[in-house]
């Protein structure tokens, strides 16, 4: 039997509010093979780690039970303490008495008496723990980067500077991603390219970055240090090593009635095209399902025109496998669709615009070349009317729950422009709130009602309805003034709210890094881990992880890129010891048990084992410790029992469910 | 009888959760304050595929009065497929526990991702009514465990 | 019978294989042993009837082990069970002879006794040869009759087919004798309400000894040391009457070997209290075919098991409850 | 001697049980097994041998030792009570009684099995002749007379009538109780009655295929020449090593004890072993008898060489033919006799 302490946490009065920690102490005293047991205010502070290590040294103790903070939390603190003490690390088990007890529990007299049990679970599953060692394993010293966006980009630019390899996998022909669809950026209004192509331009150029465009990843296998990754550079049709960039192709290629991706279909592009001027790489595609060549087999012009003989319509997908230490997440956004807010007559008039589609108007580079004009008839407007929050803070299932969080600001900037390049412009802001936490940006927001004199009305949008004049009618409330709106408005613009990349859902798959319910990707922990994924190796930048800007962004794609640099500079890993293990005189060599291992860790081989005397060459499954991530998903398949998940055996399991059931 | 009837009933309930999703989804229902029943007890597994039958019937031998197994949201699973497989064997499981008479309802599966704190809470409310309203378990009670 | 026996000897004579397996005349008109045959005198004693309902596939575990090939008898039910061995590479298909034989249904004594006939001094009409619709018994209270039917195996009833799965030679004729349906008892149960589900196994299983005849006999139980015999769970394999463990050790055995039956109903043929324990087994089959799709265990070598296996869009187990 | 008719017996059962237990042949889920009689009980007289024999009525396939309670670190023993009340066993075949015979030699002989002795003390037996004995039957070759069952209280079941003969004092005693039931049957009719009947159980008993088996040769003289004999090496094939032939005889004494951690103490038990399992006897270094060769000789070897060079000759097998109807595998101990002779000649 062991020798056990068990060390009761108050958490200040986080537990000692609503659970008894004298009484657990005393309950724990009367359990088979506790020898010690205390309280302490704050058990993870220094001092309680030294009266964790006290206890054991001077009681010898053989396990200990910290009754404390979820696992999540501080199991690896109370680890280390243990470790440091002398004691395996893997000696020490957690019982959950706040999230899972005081926290939810008003009533003192029956929060203790859970936390009782769940200490009693947590001294039975220890009293059949083992030391554990964990094992190693190689560290691939090269980072993969989904999404060459800005947040994207800066990770693989940091990364790479640390000195080590980067990949890039961009979906489209070219990175830059959403930033470099934005015409100014708030609350500086510098330009949004003129910032963002210095550091495409620095990515593309930088030894330690390998960009792949046009490329997505099609699957993804291994673990920590040592991922595989097979990725799917579609057919460009034309050589990167051969094109120079000219652009003749795309002047000359007929085939010219594609929406554009870029312009966010207000106009169009060729079928052989890059996405934007200083697209990176400046090497066209051919979209094939609008190529008349691809279509019909006849036309070849772009072949005819390129000089550099560059097109190649033979190419095909090619897929590239390659080692990875590190995978860093940075999928980016989209507008939602606006199907479900048919009220505001999106599809019905040009003249009704998303917030994104504006700023490719605005932008001199966009379809209309900068200038401010309805798309219906290409006049100027007079009188615009900002609508927010659409789909945004949504009570009900037809929008978002969250916040956008970059409305706002973007909305104050558009207004701001508007009115200073078009002074004649009335534009009408309606809002639920504004929101502007961020340096200087309630400042920013001030400015465009002080200065620039926007109409801001606290209300919603219930209809616009386009008239048959042209005009766009729009009925809100002013809620300030508690009364109706009816306005006649030239243009509309929406500030749809954001989501995750649609793809995002297929990618964490891939990773088996874990999504909220709005697909975005969940961080390992709220607060305190926020670039992290829960799948180790796997980490998180921009707005794949929720809604953010691009200073933000950039933030934390640095914050990213530190934890894939920090993973990458270790040679070796310490492996989970938490894994399978087959006993070899139960092991009936079935294979049933490597038909439902997702990490291919288990093989079997022809052994000689000793039955109790009897002697025979028997086919074991053998469990590879590096590839074994510990889901226990062979130990329900076993039938008899030969494989076990140490850390979480058989007999542990069963020890916590009789304690709790006692 | 008459006496032990008319006493409250505590329910005894046993939930796994998996470690990735659901156990941090009880800890964000603890950190977020949400209240649901103290009979309802958390053991940690690694992933839903961990849980294995014998679990569950053990439980219900101690005298538990219901088994709740949670898990990452299936295409969620932090292994993949651990849950894929946890749902075709709890599935098979329950259909024999129904088809040899035991209440449909003191078992139960729910996918409960780390964000969903209040999913949780609410999950464990239903649950623990479930078993109010389907009383003592007894038929799957071994009464030398009793006290 | 003639010619298994005169081909079982000429393979054994011309050294393909080592022995025979197959089945012992016994010294009662109804209990032939399973028996190796190394010598061609032993063939005196060689017999194929009604009786030879034992599944020899599970013989095979040991077989496989010895030197030199085995000739083995598998009726066409018995061939599922040895592909399904065979999958999980617990036989040899290299050690195997495997001579498929003809079945025009197994024959059930515990049945006979059941119509009140005792005192058996011999059987007429279960010899493979017969084509006998009726069976006539001689006993020491009188001649007795009873149609073959009547006295046939539970699973004959609602046999899978008398095709062989997997075989190296095929000898004598097969008669069809399916005339229920396979799931009609479950369908049965399935429609009691909780109560008299629950009385109607409670019943069933309090006659249970825990013998282990069942597990012992069963192909798809085939571990080395099954977790009721090992510490591992914390689970006795012996009995404790009328507990809970009884219960416990008939789901999780039907669950242990869900996917992997064959229902080749030897569980129920040789439980000395006349246990309908196919029940459990078939229950399983019925809900893996309603739910994830008709699979047959034993059927072929390639198919992963529905348990080690999955779908995208599988039911939930909350379908348990909605299908009530 | 006295009689009842047939239809009265539920009326006698109903009187008996009145203050004490009462086992008797009854039939669950199609199966006729000894049980307490109840009224709802579905009796069943006809059946010539229930699945298991009775002796679990005597010697359970579990009962409870002990039983520690847990309260913190402290541990409470309370041992588990003696049977304190009388019981009778209604319906007992001649074999199964000779089986009791068996079992007292082991559990009456020093040191006495506490639990097993204060049940014998506290059972009435009420035996019943074999009205149709069956094929399998071979009790006659262990010197059992199927027809004249010596208990406490002898019955034949004759027609429509059951003949009760009480034959020693505790039969005498449950007689006396039982008087306003039982009509006297002093008559030379009944007397001829009954020895008909027996003659003709005799008659058949001759007739029976196992009848006149020979145990020549099976003594603890031969204990080695048998135990190194190269026939078990063929005979054990078939054995799939399950306890069903352990579990329906009424012989067979080996148990196993055993905890059960009930979460708050521990019950130390008793239950039916089975030699014919691997992990019978198992001891930290792993199975005397490794494979299942050695074990399945045991058995026999323990039957018809061990325990008669141990007392006086007394074979602990009784004939009963249980293991010749259940054996999954068709493998009995007239089987195993027979291979013997055959090597032999």
């Amino acid at each position: 039997m062991q020798r056990i302490g068990v060390f009761v946490c108050h958490c200040g009065t986080n537990i000692a509010a609503t659970v008894d920690v004298k009484k657990v102490v005393e309950m724990a005293l009367h359990e088979p093979g506790v020898v010690h047991a205390e309280d302490y205010q704050y058990m993870c502070s220094e001092a309680g780690q030294e009266k964790i290590r006290a206890a054991i040294q001077e009681k010898n103790l053989s396990g200990i039970v910290v009754c404390s903070c979820s696992p999540r939390m501080h199991e690896t603190t109370f680890r280390g303490a243990a470790e440091r003490a002398g004691l395996n690390p893997y000696m020490v088990e957690i019982a959950n008495i706040r999230e899972h007890c005081s926290w939810i529990h008003k009533d003192m007299e029956e929060a203790t008496e859970k936390a009782v049990i769940l200490m009693r679970a947590a001294v039975a599953k220890v009293n059949l723990n083992t030391p554990l060692k964990p094992g190693e394993s190689r560290v691939t010293k090269r980072a993969l980067v989904i999404g060459g966006g800005i947040a994207g980009i800066q990770t693989a630019l940091d990364i790479a500077d640390a000195g080590y390899p980067v990949d890039i996998v961009e979906k489209t022909p070219s990175i830059g991603g959403r930033m470099s669809q934005l015409d100014k950026t708030f609350p500086t209004l510098d330009c949004s390219a003129c910032i963002l192509t210095p550091k495409m331009v620095e990515a593309n150029a930088h030894p330690n970055i390998n960009i792949y465009t046009y490329s997505e990843v099609e699957k993804v296998s291994g673990f920590v240090g040592d991922f595989t990754v097979d990725i799917r550079k579609k057919a460009r049709s034309v050589d990167m090593s051969k094109c120079t960039g000219c652009g003749v192709c795309q002047e000359k290629c007929p085939s010219k009635k594609t929406p554009s991706e870029f312009n966010r279909g207000l106009n169009n592009r060729s079928a052989i095209y890059t996405p934007f001027a200083q697209a990176i790489p400046n090497v066209p595609v051919i979209d094939r399902e609008a190529c008349i060549k691809f279509k019909t087999g006849k036309c070849g012009i772009c072949s005819k025109v390129c000089q550099a003989g560059a097109i190649d319509y033979e190419q095909e997908d090619e897929i590239i496998t390659e080692k990875y230490g590190a995978i860093v997440v940075a999928t980016g956004f989209d507008m939602i669709k606006l199907d479900a807010y048919d009220e505001y007559a999106y599809s019905q008039s040009k003249d009704v615009i998303t917030s994104l589609e504006l700023e490719r108007i605005m932008n001199a580079a966009g379809p209309t070349g900068g200038h401010l004009e309805r798309l219906s008839d290409g006049k100027a407007p007079k009188e615009i009317v900002f609508i927010q929050c659409v789909g945004s803070r949504c009570a009900d299932n037809r929008g978002k729950s969250y916040c956008s969080k970059i409305c706002c600001m973007y909305t104050a900037k558009h207004a701001m422009l508007i009115r200073d390049k078009y002074p004649d412009v009335n534009v009408t802001v309606f809002y639920i709130d504004v929101r502007t936490p961020g340096k200087n940006f309630d400042e920013f927001y001030r400015r465009a009602v002080e200065e620039y004199g926007v109409n801001y009305i606290k209300g919603q949008v219930g209809k616009v309805i386009p008239k048959p004049d042209g005009k766009l009618l729009v009925q809100g409330a002013d809620l300030l003034d508690n009364k109706q709106i009816l306005k006649e408005a030239d243009m509309v613009v929406l500030a749809a709210a954001i989501e995750p990349n649609p793809d995002v859902r297929k990618i964490a798959t891939m990773l088996t890094a874990s999504i909220d319910t709005n697909n975005f990707l969940t961080e390992a922990h709220a607060k305190l881990r926020p670039v992290e994924s829960p799948t180790a190796g796997v980490f998180l930048s921009g707005v794949c992880q929720g809604p953010k800007d691009i200073p933000e962004t950039v933030s934390q794609a640095g914050a990213a890129a530190v934890k894939a640099i920090g993973l990458l500079a270790k040679d070796k890993l310490l492996t989970n010891p938490c894994t399978a293990h087959s006993d070899e005189l139960l092991c009936n060599g079935c294979s049933q048990c490597a038909n439902v291992c997702p990490y291919g860790a288990i093989t079997y081989e022809e052994k000689e084992v000793n039955d109790h005397g009897i002697r025979e060459v028997r086919r074991i499954a053998v469990v590879n410790d590096a590839l074994c991530q510990g889901c226990g998903a062979c130990t329900v398949t076993c039938p008899s029992g030969a494989m076990d998940l140490q850390g979480f055996s058989n007999r542990q399991i069963l020890a916590e469910v009789d304690a709790i059931c006692r | 009888m008459s006496i032990e009837a008319k006493e409250e009933f505590r329910p005894k309930i046993v939930a796994f959760c998996c470690n990735w999703c659901s156990y941090a989804g009880a800890d964000l229902a603890g950190s977020s304050r949400l209240s649901y029943s103290a009979d309802i007890k958390i053991i940690r597994v690694p992933c839903s595929c961990r849980v294995n039958p014998m679990f569950i019937l053990r439980a219900f031998e101690r005298g538990a009065d219901g088994v709740i197994i949670c898990g990452c949201h299936p295409g969620d699973c932090h292994y993949t497929s651990g849950n894929y497989y946890a749902r075709r064997r709890m599935t098979l499981l329950f259909s024999m526990l129904d088809y040899i008479g035991v209440e449909s309802g003191r078992t139960r599966v729910e996918w409960v991702s780390a964000a969903e704190g209040v999913k949780f809470s609410q999950t464990m409310h239903e649950f623990v009514e479930k078993i109010q309203s389907l009383g003592k378990n007894v038929r799957l009670e071994d009464l030398r465990c009793r006290k | 019978m003639q010619e298994i026996v005169n081909r079982a000897k000429e393979l054994l004579a011309d050294g393909t294989v080592k022995r025979v397996l197959g089945w012992k005349a016994g010294d009662l008109p109804y209990n032939p042993e399973p028996a190796y045959f190394e010598k061609e005198e032993d063939f005196e004693d060689f017999v194929y009837n009604g009786f030879c309902g034992a599944n020899l596939s599970k013989y095979m575990i040991e077989a496989s082990k010895l030197e030199g090939k085995t000739l083995v008898f598998l009726k066409p039910c018995d061939t599922y069970s040895f592909q399904q061995l065979l999958k999980e590479h617990r036989v040899d298909r290299d050690k195997a002879y495997i001579i498929g034989v003809g079945c025009k249904g197994k024959l059930d004594i515990e049945k006979i006794r059941g119509l009140g006939i005792k005192g058996i001094e011999s059987i007429e009409g279960a010899e493979i040869e017969d084509e006998a619709e009726t069976l006539k018994i001689q006993t020491f209270y009188g001649e007795k009759t009873c149609a073959y039917k009547d006295a046939m195996l539970e699973r004959c009833h609602v046999c899978k087919g008398k095709d062989h799965m997997i075989y190296d030679e095929q000898i004598g004729e097969s008669k069809e004798t399916k005339d229920a349906d396979r799931f009609a008892e479950v369908e049965k149960i399935e429609a009691m309400s909780p109560e008299e589900k629950f009385a109607f196994f409670q019943k069933e299983l309090s006659k249970c000894i825990r013998c282990n005849a069942c597990r012992n006999v069963c192909p798809a139980c085939s571990c080395r040391k099954c977790v009721f015999d090992s510490n591992k769970f914390d689970s006795s394999q012996k009995a404790n009457v009328d507990s809970f463990e009884e219960k416990m050790f008939h789901i999780i055995r039907a669950f242990h070997v869900a996917g992997r039956c064959t229902d080749c109903g030897e569980c129920s043929r040789v439980c000395p209290q006349g246990i309908p324990l196919h029940l459990f087994n078939r229950k399983f089959i019925k809900d893996i075919n309603e739910l994830y799709g008709e699979y047959q265990a034993g059927a072929d070598l390639e198919e992963r098991g529905p348990l080690t296996s999955y779908q995208f869009d599988d039911a939930e187990p909350g379908i348990v409850a909605e299908r009530r | 001697m006295y009689k009842i008719a047939r239809e009265n017996l539920t009326a006698l059962f109903q009187k008996i049980a009145a203050d004490q237990e009462l086992y008797l042949p009854v039939r669950t889920a199609d199966q006729v097994n000894f049980g307490v009689w109840t009224e709802d009980a579905d009796v069943d007289l006809d059946t010539l041998k229930s699945v298991k024999s009775p002796k679990d009525v005597f010697f359970p396939q579990s009962e409870t030792l002990y039983t520690c309670i847990r309260d913190g670190k402290k541990l409470k023993v309370e041992p588990e009570a003696l049977k304190e009340q009388d019981f009778v066993v209604f319906g007992m075949k001649a074999c199964d009684l000779k089986g009791v015979e068996v079992l007292d030699r082991v559990f009456l002989s020093d040191p006495v099995d506490s639990f097993y002795a204060a049940r014998r003390d506290h059972g009435t037996i009420v035996s019943m002749a074999c009205h149709e004995p069956e094929e399998t039957c071979f009790c006659k070759v262990f010197g059992v007379d199927a027809a004249d069952p010596q208990a406490d209280v002898a019955t034949w079941m004759i027609g429509d009538d059951l003949y009760w003969k009480p034959e020693t004092e505790k039969g005498q005693k449950l007689t006396e109780n039982l008087a306003d039931l039982l009509e006297k049957a002093e008559d030379a009719g009944s007397e001829a009655a009954v020895g008909e009947e027996q003659e003709k159980i005799r008659t058949i008993i001759e007739k029976l295929p196992y009848s006149n088996l020979s145990l020549e040769g099976w003594n603890g003289d031969v204990l080695m020449e048998k135990f190194e004999s190269p026939v078990w090496e063929k005979l054990y094939k078939p054995c799939l090593a399950c306890g069903t032939c352990t579990f329906v005889c009424p012989t067979c004494q080996c148990y196993d004890i055993k905890d059960y951690d009930t979460g708050h103490g521990v019950q130390r038990y008793r239950c039916w072993d089975s030699c014919m399992y691997s992990d019978f006897t198992m001891m930290a270094h792993g199975n005397n008898r490794t494979s299942q060769k050695e074990r399945f000789r045991q058995r026999f070897m323990h039957k018809l060489v061990y325990f008669p060079a141990n007392n006086d000759g007394m074979y602990s097998c009784v004939g009963c033919g249980r293991c010749v109807e259940k054996c999954p595998a068709a493998l009995n101990i007239v089987k195993v006799v027979k291979a013997f002779q055959e090597e032999e000649v």
